[in-house]
């Protein structure tokens, strides 16, 4: 077969080779004591010589999830760890569960778990703890005692990048006009908390924007598109689109073309996630701003495990910083996003 | 009085009659009706061509569903064969878009032969033979592509997706243009008048010497094929392929548009401009609850609800047995 | 009533009459049962082949894997496998009624999400109401599938398709657009029941046994599992032959919505929280299963054993896909679509029809 | 005499047919009640009325002077009527013991159901009927036949106060009509009434003691049967005048067998199947009609499917007109001028939701379109000219077949075998539920045929019929030819003694 692209554009996301995270909340800190070997009890292990579980949430089907994916696998490369087990959960969260206690019984001595949801992880997490094997949690936190039943969690603070996103709507529309939300899938923590950090915000600081449509747009392009397609037609005079995911906001511009409008000039158009096609759109100024959301937790995570098992102490809260995606950067950076 | 008891009676089966053949064309009229007196913008040119470029692809799925129910089975698969072809689409179009349209039809047949030959030959049940390509066919189209969604660069296929002829847009002909022609072939071919006896009474059509298999094999690839013009029409549209959310669910909206038109599941009967209609009465409610801003909670009851009703209306009064 | 009398009949039957059975029609008669019982002990042989192809398959993939896994074969890989299938069990029975008689649920997933959110919600009255209050509300969907298919005659595709979507709406309103998960406290009757075990093995996993065994005994040696058959089988037959048809099948939608609800209620509290995104997909699962396990889709017959089989197949493969532990997430569902087709191809061909 | 059931001024509608009108019907206890009337008359409708699977449009129902409505067969049943009704409708999954008991199976204390018990009894209840099947076997293994005779025991098992058969001997043989008669003689007896429907005039007076003739849905005459000579009967059902029916005989066949000549249509030879047929042979040439004797299971049907391509063969040729033919496929022996009328016109033969029109064409499509298009004229030219030929009694061609009347349904599914004009005709039961005055049409029709130099092969359970029909006789047990007679020999005695003799 021979692509359209055959330097596939946008092709290479999943490559570890883009930007590091970057911690923000410093180890200690907020967080209080920190966890240490002792305290959770669990037995001293050399990674070169164990068995690792990594357990994802959702498919691979999407640039955050694959370059997410890829990253652990990369890095336990890069580090030689014995065997890396990855099981996939296809967003069943019962599925999750069995993944988990699955590896358990494979023989895994330590885990990397995505979790599909914040609560309902309880059994498998349980599992782990009676056999003492420490489980850290990426990109999502779950309501449970850190330290206890997990050992620390990695990740973004979704409300946070709701908030700086809103911050960025009002700049873009200076402080005045109609906003379309385009939301995540609905019962999905993630949308509920970057709708919360967005709509505060806004509420908060910038009175003269007003919300006039929140629709559900599944985290999905072609749905992005049709449901921003109803919009435009039902309220032609909206000047802003906030999508929850880049996906959306993607399939959000096709649809505000087709519409006769300008994004960038008639409407502005914010998102989160900096996978690399939206980027290049802040680059070609059709998008205003995009909050990174960064998937590649794969050195994060063994450096925290590494700490760890050399006796340091983990903070229950290890936050990333979450890159802005500007013109003024986006050009610069586009390289390294995924 | 003993004169006017059978006439009611007789008026109200007449009725009763009438709803069942034209319940779908009703609730089509009454949204309609509804939206252009209540819905903000919704009387413009441009809001009224949107509905019909969503619609399209689903009209042209379900084209495809409304023969396999003709033939009292039902395809799963659609929504993963969609997502084939839109996988497959860029992976040719360096070759030309003839290329690309060419191999994703193909593809598209492919996945209905698999599905005739299991339902057919193999004598499986359609729901359980094709849901296996429903959970496997997305998957195999991601991974084709791995888990990328390529951007659509060639000009034909992003004309064909936007452009319009006598201002409307060419995928809505398209769709008009292939529920013509599927109602032709089942009203007036050998085929068509064979598929309906087939779903009819299977073991009875058999002993009349009719091509079962064969009839069956063809209805699925059909089937197929229309799912893969959906899905490039989809891309098209979308200007991208995005094969792990193009076509999700796409197999019960078709359903419910086929049902919802009056086509029974129990086969034996086919109704093509039902299904367009009823196909029309989803988008129209889903439009209607975006317009109106409401939450998905509420958005997914009242469709529940008007899905009942449209049934309902329609639904068939047997005198009893026999 | 008392036995043909040998010349009686024979005389009267026509001027000629055919052979009084006593003397020449009896070797005919004779032949006939012979060759009758013959063909019974084939068809038996092939019955019990056909039942059971869910059994060898089961057999075959849980051979194969214990030799090539070493981690498969374990007691404790063994009890995940069995509470893990346990909540999806509960739902394919109610499923497997459902389509014996000709009918088919799809709204058991969302009915499942919506009882584990239901047994969050009424936790704060205690674990009885954790269990009544979904139970109530799934039961009353259940009720309206049955009411509108069995008395009203829609056809149950198209009904529980709208009760679908109608169920994960409610489930909708009463978690503020799914925003709110509540959580079941670890120390609550309920919970203990869900994440305990007894003999090694989860409560849940004792409850399946027990409802599989009520359900095979309804399905076999009651009334109701009869008339059960006999409407999957010929709806107008059953009807002609004097059954409340209309009854039994909303009777059997209501069965399958209380279940549906028990199961998402139990494993809610097996995960501790009443999760909103839980039970998608699950009607497809189910209907897999059931007819993975040997039931007709066009109803009339079917075994609840065969069901269980089916569940547990399921289950395996994503254990054995897990066990090969690198395969990417599309390649398992091709896996398992693949594997798919392969079960079904061999339960045809083992189930086999005798005639044309 | 007080009735125990009574229809008065009962009429039904359906769409484009009034059914019945203003008709009045009393049963009496003790007595049997003959219903008689031609193709479409209205009986059967007025036993679904009766029976509450219709309901009426106007008029009444008393039960024992008492007014009644039946919601639904249920009710019915619960009021003590318990009916046959035309088409088998049993559960073919179910074993046979399960559905004789279906909603009243015994039970042991706990409730459950006693299948011992259950099985016991089923096998003592068909075998006082001469059925001796293994009660645990699916009863769709049974032949027709068989399967009629389970209907009968669970109608008669029931404790009834009136016992409804529609068309009940249709598919049996003399013998199992005897034990029906005995059944129905016990019941009159007990004070039951039995309303009885049957095309087979014999039968009736043998058995009845008065009879009320329908015709076109209304009742024509009422009153005891002794006092109306069978033409005058005969004339009532048809609205013909006397002389024009004492015209035609017992059967249309003209006994004369015509000398059949030339090379064989058909040559099957060593057809064999497990179980059901062992190295059948059978020769037939053009013009010649061969009948197929047999008791219930011989394997008539089954010779007539193998035949036909409708049930593969384990061994076993068929050569038609000199060119062999592959087996067990259908369309290959249609195409090769072998067509079947199958033996079960409900499963097997009718498409119920299709037009009279798309019944007659469905074989013969492909002949009636060009490049895969239907041509609706060659399509209508067909269809008038075996309407008007076989005398179809439908609201017109656009009528569905399911509306038809079991008689017209069987003219349908001729006129579609004749439409692809086939070399040899397998007629399974050509003139089952058929009005005396349609069999003499289809008889005649058969003869007609064969004289135009069709091979027909006749399949009947009544002996009369073969008899008189075939030129010769091919007898039938267990699968294998017992006999084979020719010209003279053809006679019921002959056909008895070779159905008698041990094959052995
Ligand atoms: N469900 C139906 N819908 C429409 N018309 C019907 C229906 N059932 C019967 N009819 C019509 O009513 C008339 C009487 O039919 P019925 O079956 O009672 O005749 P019948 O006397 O039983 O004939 P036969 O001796 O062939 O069984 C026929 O013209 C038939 O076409
Ligand atoms: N009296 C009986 N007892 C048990 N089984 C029977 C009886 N009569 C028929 N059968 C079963 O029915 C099967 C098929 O019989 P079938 O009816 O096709 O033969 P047939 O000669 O065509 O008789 P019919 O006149 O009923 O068509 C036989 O193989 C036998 O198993
Ligand atoms: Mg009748
Ligand atoms: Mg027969």
């Amino acid at each position: 077969a021979r692509s359209e692209d055959s330097d596939t554009g946008g092709g290479t996301g999943a490559g570890s080779g883009g930007g590091e995270q970057v911690v923000a909340t410093p180890s200690g800190g907020a967080a209080g004591p920190g966890c240490t070997l002792e305290a959770y009890g669990a037995p001293k292990l050399d990674l070169k010589t164990a068995v690792i579980g990594f357990s994802q949430s959702e498919k691979e089907a999407n640039p955050f999830r694959i370059a997410e994916t890829q990253s652990m696998r990369d890095e336990a490369a890069k580090l030689g760890v014995k065997k890396l087990l990855v099981t996939n959960a296809n967003s069943q969260l019962s599925k999750q569960i069995s993944d988990i206690q699955d590896m358990i019984n494979q023989g895994a001595q330590a885990l990397v778990v995505a979790p599909l949801n914040s609560d309902g992880l309880e059994p498998a997490l349980n599992a782990a703890k009676a056999k003492k094997i420490p489980v850290l949690t990426i990109d999502r936190k779950i309501n449970a005692k850190a330290c206890d039943t997990y050992l620390a969690f990695l990740g973004s603070n979704f409300v946070e990048q709701g908030k700086q996103a809103a911050q960025q709507m009002a700049k873009a529309l200076d402080g005045k006009g109609k906003v379309a939300i385009l939301l995540g899938s609905s019962g999905n923590n993630v949308t509920t908390d970057r709708t919360k950090g967005f709509v505060d915000e806004i509420e908060a600081n910038s009175p003269d924007i007003e919300i006039v449509a929140q629709q559900t747009g599944d985290f999905a392009r072609d749905k992005g598109q049709s449901v921003m397609e109803q919009i435009i037609a039902a309220q032609p005079d909206i000047t802003g689109v906030y999508a929850e995911n880049d996906e959306m906001a993607l399939g959000a511009l096709v649809a505000l073309k087709s519409a006769g409008k300008k994004p960038g000039e008639d409407v502005q158009v914010v998102s989160i996630d900096g996978t690399r096609n939206a980027v290049q759109k802040v680059v070609d100024g059709e998008i205003y701003a995009v909050v990174e959301s960064n998937p590649r937790f794969g050195p994060l995570s063994f450096k925290t495990l590494t700490d760890f098992y050399a006796g340091t102490s983990i903070p229950a809260d290890v936050i990333i910083s979450d890159k802005l995606y500007t013109k003024d950067n986006a050009a610069a950076e586009v390289g390294s996003a995924y | 009085m003993t004169e006017t008891v059978p006439r009611r009676s007789v008026d109200r089966a007449a009725t009763r009659r009438w709803l069942r053949d034209n319940g779908v064309h009703l609730a089509v009229a009454v949204l309609l009706l509804y939206n252009l007196l209540f819905t903000a913008n919704f009387a413009t040119v441009s809001n009224l061509t949107t509905q019909l470029v969503q619609v399209a692809p689903v009209i042209i799925v379900a084209l495809g569903m409304a023969m396999v129910i003709g033939t009292e089975g039902v395809d799963l698969s659609v929504g993963s064969v969609m997502a084939i072809a839109a996988a497959l689409l860029p992976l040719y179009l360096g070759y030309g878009i003839v290329a690309g349209v060419v191999v994703a039809l193909a593809a598209g047949a492919a996945c209905g032969l698999l599905n005739g030959v299991l339902v057919g030959v193999v004598r499986i049940q359609p729901i359980v033979a094709t849901l296996a390509l429903l959970v496997g066919g997305r998957g195999l189209a991601i991974v084709l592509v791995d888990g990328q969604i390529k951007d659509i660069r060639n000009d034909t296929l992003l004309e064909f997706g936007s452009a319009k002829a006598l201002g409307i847009p060419l995928v809505v002909w398209l769709a008009a243009l292939l529920a013509v022609a599927v109602g032709l072939l089942v009203r007036r071919t050998t085929y068509g008048r064979q598929l309906v006896a087939i779903g009819d009474n299977r073991s009875a059509s058999a002993l009349a010497g009719l091509p079962v298999r064969r009839v069956l094999i063809v209805t699925y690839v059909l089937s197929g094929v229309l799912a893969a013009v959906a899905g490039i029409v989809a891309t098209a549209r979308l200007t991208a392929s995005d094969p792990s959310s193009i076509g999700n669910l796409y197999e019960l909206s078709a359903i419910t548009a086929v049902v919802v038109g009056g086509t029974a599941l129990t086969g034996g009967r086919v109704r093509i401009l039902g299904t367009v209609m009823g196909a029309l009465l989803i988008q129209l409610i889903r439009a209607t609850l975006i317009k109106n801003d409401l939450p998905d909670s509420i958005a997914q009851i009242v469709q529940a609800a008007i899905i009942v009703l449209a049934v309902y209306a329609q639904r068939e009064r047997r005198a009893g047995a026999s | 009533m008392t036995p043909v009398s040998p010349t009686g009949p024979a005389g009267s039957a026509s001027p000629a009459g055919p052979p009084s059975p006593a003397s020449p029609t009896g070797p005919a008669a004779a032949g006939a049962v012979t060759a009758v019982t013959a063909v019974t002990r084939r068809e038996r042989a092939a019955g019990i082949v056909q039942r059971s192809g869910a059994y060898l398959v089961l057999a075959l993939v849980v051979l194969v894997a214990s030799l090539a896994f070493d981690s498969f074969a374990t007691t404790g890989n063994a009890r995940n496998i069995a509470i893990q299938s346990s909540f999806l069990a509960i739902v394919a029975l109610g499923m497997t009624f459902v389509i014996i008689s000709g009918g088919i649920d799809l709204s058991v997933g969302s009915v499942f999400a919506l009882g584990g959110v239901l047994a969050a919600y009424g936790m704060r009255w205690g674990s009885l109401a954790a269990v009544l209050l979904p139970l109530a509300v799934c039961g009353a969907i259940g009720l309206l599938n049955g009411v509108l298919v069995g008395y009203g005659r829609l056809a149950p595709f198209i009904v529980t398709l709208a009760t679908l979507l109608g169920a994960r709406g409610l489930l909708l309103v009463i978690t503020d657009e799914g925003s709110i998960t509540r959580v079941m406290p670890a120390d609550s009757l309920l919970v203990r029941l869900a994440q305990g075990s007894v003999l090694g093995l989860g409560w849940p996993v004792w409850i399946v046994v027990v409802l599989f065994a009520l359900g095979a005994v309804v399905l076999n040696r009651t009334r109701t599992g009869q008339s059960v058959l006999a409407i999957g089988a010929s709806r107008d037959a059953a009807l002609l032959m004097g059954l409340p048809v209309a009854r039994r099948t909303t009777l059997l939608y209501l069965a399958s919505g209380l279940l549906a609800g028990l199961a998402g209620a139990l494993a809610a509290a097996y995960s501790g929280s009443g999760v909103t995104i839980v039970g998608v997909g699950l009607e497809l699962d189910a209907i897999a299963a059931v007819v993975i396990g040997g039931t007709l889709l066009t109803g009339g017959a079917g075994t609840i054993g065969g069901t269980l089989c089916g569940v547990l197949l399921l289950r395996v493969i994503q254990n054995v896909i897990n066990q090969i532990g690198t395969l990417g997430s599309s390649y398992q569902s091709v896996v398992s679509g693949a594997f798919l087709v392969v079960v079904v191809v061999i339960q045809a061909y083992l189930s086999r029809e005798q005639r044309l | 005499m007080e009735a125990v059931l009574e229809a008065r001024g009962t009429g039904k509608r359906f769409p484009g047919v009034v059914a019945l009108s203003g008709v009045d019907l009393a049963l009496r206890p003790g007595e049997v009640h003959a219903l008689v009337g031609e193709n479409g008359a209205g009986k059967s409708t007025l036993i679904k009325v009766l029976t509450g699977v219709y309901q009426p449009d106007d008029g009444t129902l008393l039960l024992g002077g008492e007014p009644v409505r039946f919601g639904r067969p249920l009710d019915a049943q619960a009021a003590g009527i318990s009916t046959i009704y035309q088409e088998v409708n049993l559960v073919p999954l179910l074993s046979v013991a399960r559905n004789l008991f279906l909603g009243r199976e015994p039970r042991t204390r706990l409730g459950l159901i006693d299948t011992r018990a259950m099985d016991a009894r089923a096998a003592e209840l068909l075998g006082s009927l001469g059925v001796h099947a293994d009660v645990r076997r699916p009863l769709r293994t049974l032949g027709l036949g068989t399967q009629q005779m389970v209907a009968v025991a669970r109608a008669v098992a029931a404790e009834a106060r009136v016992v409804v058969m529609d068309e009940p001997t249709s598919s049996l043989e003399p013998r199992e009509v005897a034990t029906l008669f005995d059944v129905v003689g016990r019941l009159r007896s007990q004070g039951i009434a039995v309303l009885y429907v049957s095309h087979r005039l014999d039968e009736l007076y043998r058995i009845c003691d008065r009879v009320t003739v329908l015709r076109d849905g209304r009742v024509v005459h009422t009153g005891p049967l002794a006092e109306l000579p069978r033409l005058r009967l005969v004339a009532a059902m048809l609205g013909r005048d006397l002389d024009e029916v004492r015209r035609e005989g017992s059967t249309r066949f003209d006994g004369a067998s015509s000398v059949a000549s030339g090379a064989p249509v058909l040559e099957a030879t060593g057809l064999a199947r497990r179980h059901v047929l062992d190295g059948v042979s059978l020769t037939v040439r053009p013009g010649e009609i061969v009948g197929l004797g047999g008791l219930l299971g011989a394997g008539r049907s089954e010779t007539a499917r193998a035949i036909a391509g409708a049930m593969a063969v384990d061994a076993g040729t068929v050569t038609v007109a000199g060119r062999p033919v592959r087996t067990g496929s259908v369309p290959a022996a249609m195409a090769a001028g072998v067509v079947m009328l199958p033996e079960d016109r409900k499963a097997d033969g009718i498409v119920p939701g299709l037009s009279v029109r798309e019944n007659i064409a469905l074989a013969a499509l492909p002949t009636l379109s060009r490049a895969g298009i239907v041509s609706r004229a060659r399509q209508d030219a067909i269809v008038d000219r075996f309407v008007t030929r076989l005398r179809i009694k439908a609201s017109g061609p656009d009528q569905k077949v399911g509306e038809l009347s079991g008689g017209n349904q069987q003219k349908v599914l001729l006129a579609r075998l004749l439409a692809r004009n086939p070399k040899l005709l397998l007629l399974d039961e050509p003139t089952r539920g058929i009005d005396i005055g349609a069999k003499a049409e289809v008889q005649g029709l058969i003869d007609e045929l064969a004289a135009e130099g069709l091979g027909v092969v006749l399949i009947s359970s009544e002996f009369e019929e073969v008899v008189e029909g075939s030129d010769s006789v091919v007898v039938l047990r267990d699968g294998r030819v017992v006999a084979t007679l020719h010209g003279a020999e053809v006679t019921e005695d002959a056909l008895i003694s070779a159905l008698a003799a041990d094959g052995d």
